[in-house]
């Protein structure tokens, strides 16, 4: 077996087959470990696979011994190479977190199926991300996106409403998926190929009302997955109610594998070939300025921090498809840093909320008063986190925001500028919402009510996956250069400014 | 080449900074080491000497030495050690330090090349000098003070303002001679603010109110620094950059005038020295606005001695002040029987600002009064000649006759502390000794041709002078003899200052209570704004709000279901 | 001076004594009457105005201008004069 | 019990062909319409309808909820191994036709294709059976308390 000629089904497949197999370990550490160990390994092979496509450019697998535009062909180009990377490397760190923090939220007997959904999950936010076949796309979001529905239903053992946010859930999902196959369809019968490169040259001319409701269809389909603002109200209950850590990976994977698929769609099978684009990229930051402030506002309310922090996914969100929206180069570059660097700050948030969880029992405002005292690990953590969401200098969040106005304004036009001033004013928002957190967690301990009890400090693993994230975000704040660099060239790849060769 | 070391205003500073550590035993001492090792390297700088230094593509001249700059620097050392010996007994942190940095800041501005340097060195000698003027630690000084500092500052954004449009200009930053008009006769605005920035620190007419208004107020050692540094430095920059201009020759007729009046009629006999010190910085821009060769060695010549014999005339009132606590002429009178040398000291600076032959105002004044003479200017030439004579009524009559003669206060003080006869010694050797043998101080003009060829001393000049002060002097002999002479009476003279310090304050404080009230309506609605929309946000946005709460599943669906159909609308009609 | 009492006779000073005054004043006059008459010897040479050749002109200026000081000057009080405590009442 | 009669006897009767058909879906998946996922809910429709008649408790018997998961690991293991095998054997994943390199009759797709169809099989048909039990033996109602 030539290792690096199989590179690219590997990622996919060890997760894949390492799924069912947790299902028959025993209860208790063992799925646990496993999947963790398996994590890391595909964590490697992403890394290898990035450097690969960093090296050689654009990476074709045939699959089943039929060559592209038949059978079922992975493609990997920088950009998925990177959200590839970007997933497993939350994986890496989100599931040695999971351990203490599931222990203590799911039933012992259910571990092996907790584990195992998990990397059903984790296998099909790969496959999604991997592949270049459309059909597969569906196939490996809806594997990813059942697992999901039975993680996030796996909440109901500390919280019963997880049970109507995971049903909620999944008929959008369903909704979601069904319209974006439905598009499939209708492609197909105007191409007669689900190759997505096939795709794209079939489509080249093609303008007329089969690929213009294909369009729509796949666009409000992958809307409702990456919870695109009026297709949004899935996401709050379905975060705030699953497992911490199951929320931690979603939060920082699930939504940005679907702003990645909408990505390629958009400029891999249509492109820019098509005069509707342009309608569909207004749309979009119409939706995206929206949901910035909707999504924000909603945040500022909450009292419950894990629906606020998913109300402020929400937001950004908003402001990944903004960047999307402009349609240059640098446009797409900032959505796809913001993409990245939300991905380090949301899973870092979420995993300092799932410490307080696990010891005090509640993610509700009152529970983190006097939390710096507390759980100083955490709370401090959750202070970075929470800058570098509200975009302060030094933090990774400054660099993706900085590039997005950068982006906004260089585009030139009123309304890309107008867009830029409201991306500063939707960042003094979430100054708004994060402080009512960080001050709270800097008042004196509460001397009355539930939370008046010491508590024992959260796990060692569990902070230092916590401080891995919020490392991460000090990180690509203070050294953003490459990560830079690798989103310009994804994105001009992605576009066809670059050819994808090697550089 | 010259160091930075060899800066006074460098060496000076620092010193400043490093007297506050010493026990308060050691820092008179210190003091006088610094400024002496600060003259020192006085000593050796040659004329020409200059550092050029070039910062973000400016080229900048932080020091350039020259006959000009000579000459104050000495003068400005010479007054350091003589407030550091008059004032020996004064240990206390804030006041030693501001008396060498504020000095300090004074030279580092005359050792200037370039307009920004100079910036630096002007502001640092407003933020300096005011530490001096609040060190009585009174609400009056304090409010004072702030006044003070108010008009400083503008003075320094007035410069600075002149500098850039100056830079704009002509691109260059070096301090040369400006002419205040274009060719076409219409002020150029770069030297207009210039020249306004300047004279306000030199205080012209009706901007010269922060001189009566502060300096009074300070303590005696600080009135005689801070009568020296501040307007002398305006009139050294108005010698380097506005010689010749004729509107700086009635300026300086007007100021030498009306300070007599006021002078004439204050009680306070420091308050009398700050006008005397307009009335002399007028002559000295008078002379400059000549900008002949004769009169300019008369300007700066008339600047050199005058620091000298107006700090002895200031230590002198000074003295009386320190031992009898007031400076008023009502209060004071008959100090003859017991300070003796104090009196003595104080007449030869009355006899020395008067000008008497003999006395160091002579040899120089004459020069300034030689200008209006060669420019057939009659009319400023009378002008100065009344202002001589007013000169000696208040300056050279005035101050020693009721300080020490006039009505007997009853007061029997002691004679002086030695320090401060030491100081006064000095300065009084030195009034005469420039009166006496003025070539040393000839020697440093800048004009040396002219000066050759001046001889002060010539039989008509003297006669002139001696009938001119010898009849006023009868004058008030005979008006003291019938009683026509005005008594003393304590009262607060209005001056310019009553324009701002009662109608502007009261209009400030209107518009401050304005603002105050404005603020808070705006504020106050702003908060009501914010409240309701707030309301109204968590009506919509709060966790039961519309955009906020769990909706039903069949709603969520419902949604899809619109943007589908907004998207194919879009695509289908309007795309 | 003459309401003194004999207590304050030792008061005195010198310079109140009448003589000193008496003898000061003789010294004034002896002085201006030979700078007056000084004045006709020495002229300018190159006078720049008329009124420089008439002998008694700086005398005659210097003594009316003085008393115009002092005897218009003093009636700027009544215009300018407040009570001494005219700012503090105000600050 | 008497009730059902006719639907006990019409279910034995159609169970077995049921399950025949289920087998003749799944064998000809890879070259007629058909394979494994159809194959697996037709099987699994079989006991679904069997419990339908003749109750939860009885089917249990038959077919234990303990073994469906091991039924589920194993198919998906059969279609996943497949692909790894061949990986392994040289090709790329799921290159049938290097389980038999020297086949004129492309033996080695036909086999590829058997096993993964049967993988398949096996899992929806044992994905299909736990779902039909999760439901069918829920409490009855949710208690107060649990909500």
């Amino acid at each position: 077996m030539d290792f690096i000629a199989q590179l690219p089904v590997l990622p996919v497949v060890l997760p894949f087959v390492a799924a069912p197999l947790c299902l028959l370990l025993p209860a208790g550490r063992a799925p646990w470990v496993w999947a963790t160990l398996v994590a890391w390994a595909t964590f490697a092979l992403s890394l290898i696979l990035l450097e690969q496509v960093w090296i050689n450019g654009t990476i074709s697998y045939a699959m089943g011994g039929w060559s592209a535009p038949m059978g079922i062909a992975y493609r990997i180009d920088l950009t998925n190479g990177m959200v590839l990377a970007l997933i497993s490397f939350v994986a890496a760190v989100v599931f040695p977190y999971a351990g203490p923090s599931v222990r203590d939220e799911i039933a012992h007997k259910q571990t092996p199926a907790f584990y195992t959904a998990l990397l059903l999950c984790f296998a099909g936010l790969i496959g999604v991300t991997i592949t270049g076949d459309a059909f597969n796309v569906f196939v490996f979001l809806e594997i990813s996106s059942l697992s999901t529905y039975v993680l996030v239903a796996m909440g109901a053992g500390r919280d019963r409403r997880a049970l109507t946010a995971a049903f909620n859930y999944l008929v959008m999902g369903t909704i979601g998926a069904t319209f974006f196959v439905i598009g499939l369809g209708l492609l197909y019968m105007a191409t007669g190929t689900l190759n997505m490169i096939d795709l794209h040259e079939r489509l080249v001319g093609q303008d007329n009302r089969v690929v213009k409701a294909a369009f729509a269809f796949i666009v409000t389909g992958l809307g409702l997955k990456l919870a695109m603002l009026p297709l949004h109200l899935w996401l709050p209950p379905a975060y705030s109610y699953a497992p911490s850590s199951i929320t931690a990976f979603l939060a920082a994977t699930a939504t940005k594998v679907a702003v990645y698929i909408m990505l390629r769609f958009l400029y891999t099978v249509f492109g820019f070939d098509f005069p509707f684009l342009s309608v569909a990229l207004d749309f979009f930051l119409i939706l995206g300025v929206a949901g910035m402030f909707v999504a924000s506002l909603a945040a500022m309310f909450q009292d419950d921090i894990k629906m606020m922090l998913a109300y402020s996914s929400v937001a950004q969100i908003g402001y990944m498809l903004l960047g999307i929206s402009l349609g240059t180069v640098d446009g797409v570059a900032a959505g796809l840093l913001h993409l990245v660097n939300h991905a380090f700050m949301k899973a870092a948030l979420f995993m300092a909320v799932g410490c307080v969880v696990l010891r005090l029992g509640s993610h509700q405002l009152s529970a983190f008063q006097g939390l710096a005292k507390r759980m100083p690990w955490t709370a401090w953590g959750m202070v970075i986190a929470a800058m570098s969401l509200a975009g302060i200098p030094g933090t990774a969040g400054f660099i993706s925001k900085f590039a997005l106005l950068q982006a906004s304004f260089d585009k030139g036009g009123l309304t890309p500028t107008i867009a830029g001033f409201l991306i500063v004013l939707s960042s003094l928002l979430a100054v708004v919402y994060l402080m009512r957190v960080v001050r709270v967690m800097l008042q004196p301990l509460p001397e009355s009510g539930p939370f008046t009890k010491p508590v024992v400090r959260p796990p060692l693993l569990m902070r230092v996956s916590l401080w891995v994230m919020v490392l991460a975000n000090i990180y690509f704040g203070l050294q953003g250069g490459g990560l830079i660099a690798l989103t310009r060239r994804a994105a001009s790849i992605l576009m066809g400014v670059d050819a994808g060769g090697a550089m | 080449m010259l160091e930075l070391s060899d800066n006074p205003g460098v060496i000076l500073l620092l010193g400043a900074f490093i007297i506050i550590a010493l026990p308060t035993i050691m820092r008179r001492p210190a003091m006088l080491l610094i400024t002496g090792f600060s003259a020192m390297r006085l000593m050796g700088m040659e004329v020409g000497d200059q550092t050029v230094l070039s910062l973000f593509g400016l080229d900048l001249t932080p020091m350039k030495f020259d006959v000009l700059s000579r000459l104050f620097l000495i003068v400005f050392h010479i007054a350091v050690t003589l407030n550091i010996i008059y004032s020996w007994g004064v240990k206390n942190a804030t006041e030693c330090w501001a008396s060498l940095a504020y000095p300090a800041a004074a030279m580092g501005g005359v050792l200037a090349g370039d307009w920004i340097t100079l910036f630096i060195w002007w502001e640092l000698a407003a933020l300096t000098s005011v530490f001096l003027v609040w060190q009585p630690r009174t609400r009056e000084t304090y409010l004072a003070g702030m006044r003070y500092m108010v008009i400083q500052i503008a003075s320094g954004v007035l410069l600075l303002g002149g500098i850039v449009i100056l830079f704009r200009q002509s691109g260059a930053l070096a301090i040369g001679a400006l002419d205040l008009r274009d060719p076409s006769g219409l002020f150029n605005p770069a030297a207009l603010m210039l020249f306004i920035a300047i004279g306000v620190k030199s205080a012209f007419p009706l901007l010269h109110n922060w001189v009566q208004d502060s300096y009074p107020k300070s303590t005696l050692g600080g009135t005689i620094i801070l009568s020296v540094f501040t307007t002398k430095l305006a009139v050294y920059l108005m010698a380097r950059v506005f010689a010749g201009t004729p509107e700086l020759i009635w300026i300086g007729a007007v100021m030498t005038i009306f300070p007599i009046f006021f002078a004439l009629i204050e009680n306070d006999l420091r308050k009398v020295l700050s006008y005397s010190i307009n009335n002399q910085v007028g002559f000295m821009l008078t002379g400059i606005g000549f900008g002949t060769a004769a009169s300019m060695n008369g300007a700066v010549g008339y600047a050199f001695s005058n620091i000298i014999f107006e700090s002895l005339l200031f230590m002198s009132v000074g003295a009386a002040m320190y031992r009898t606590g007031t400076s008023k002429a009502t209060e004071l009178g008959g100090l003859y029987r017991t300070m003796p040398l104090t009196l003595m000291f104080c007449l030869i600076g009355a006899l020395s600002i008067s000008a008497f032959p003999g006395f160091a105002g002579f040899v120089t004044k004459g020069l300034i009064l030689d200008g209006a003479a060669e420019g057939h200017n009659f009319i400023i030439w009378l002008i100065l000649l009344f202002a001589s004579a007013g000169v000696l009524e208040h300056a050279g009559i005035k101050i020693p006759y009721f300080t020490f003669f006039a009505h007997d206060s009853g007061k029997r003080p002691k004679e002086a502390p030695p320090m401060m006869l030491i100081a006064m010694g000095l300065s009084a050797v030195l009034s005469v000794g420039i009166g006496l043998y003025p070539e040393p101080l000839f020697n440093l003009l800048p004009y040396q041709e002219q000066i050759a060829d001046y001889h002060p001393y010539s039989a008509y000049h003297i006669v002139e002078q001696l009938q001119l002060l010898l009849f006023a002097v009868l004058a008030f002999a005979l008006l003291i003899k019938f009683k026509l002479y005005p008594p003393e009476v304590p009262s607060t003279n209005l001056d310019f200052d009553w324009l701002y310090r009662v109608p502007g304050r009261a209009l400030l404080f209107k518009i401050v209570s304005l603002i105050v009230s404005l603020w808070r309506w705006l504020w106050g609605g702003a908060q009501e704004v914010v409240t309701r929309v707030m309301a109204r946000t968590h009506r919509t946005h709060g966790p039961e709000g519309t955009l906020a709460r769990n909706w039903p599943v069949g709603f969520m669906a419902l949604w899809t279901a619109v943007v589908l159909a907004v998207a194919l609308v879009f695509l289908y009609w309007v795309a | 001076m003459s309401h003194h009492s004999p207590e304050d006779k030792k008061n005195i000073g010198w310079a109140d004594h009448p003589a000193f005054v008496r003898g000061f004043l003789w010294f004034l006059y002896l002085s201006c009457a030979a700078a007056l008459v000084a004045g006709f010897f020495w002229q300018k040479e190159h006078p720049h105005f008329a009124v420089e050749t008439v002998p008694v002109f700086f005398a005659g200026f210097g003594f009316v201008m003085f008393s115009l000081i002092v005897l218009v000057g003093q009636h700027l009080r009544k215009l300018v004069g407040r009570p001494e405590n005219y700012y503090q009442e105000r600050e | 019990m008497m009730d059902h009669l006719i639907l006990r006897v019409m279910i034995k009767l159609f169970f077995a062909p049921i399950l025949l058909f289920a087998l003749y879906v799944q064998f000809h998946g890879d070259y007629g319409p058909g394979g494994g996922f159809q194959a697996g809910v037709i099987f699994a429709s079989a006991f679904i309808l069997f419990a339908l008649g003749f109750g939860l408790r009885t089917t249990q018997k038959a077919v234990p909820p303990s073994v469906l998961p091991y039924f589920m690991v194993t198919g998906l293991l059969l279609y996943a191994g497949t692909g790894v095998v061949t990986l392994f054997l040289g090709g790329n994943f799921l290159d049938y036709y290097v389980l038999a390199p020297n086949s004129h009759h492309n033996a080695g797709q036909h086999m590829g294709i058997f096993l993964v169809e049967l993988g398949v099989g096996m899992a929806v048909f044992s994905s299909m059976l736990t779902i039909f039990y999760y439901f069918a033996g829920r409490e009855p109602e949710i208690s107060d308390e649990d909500w």
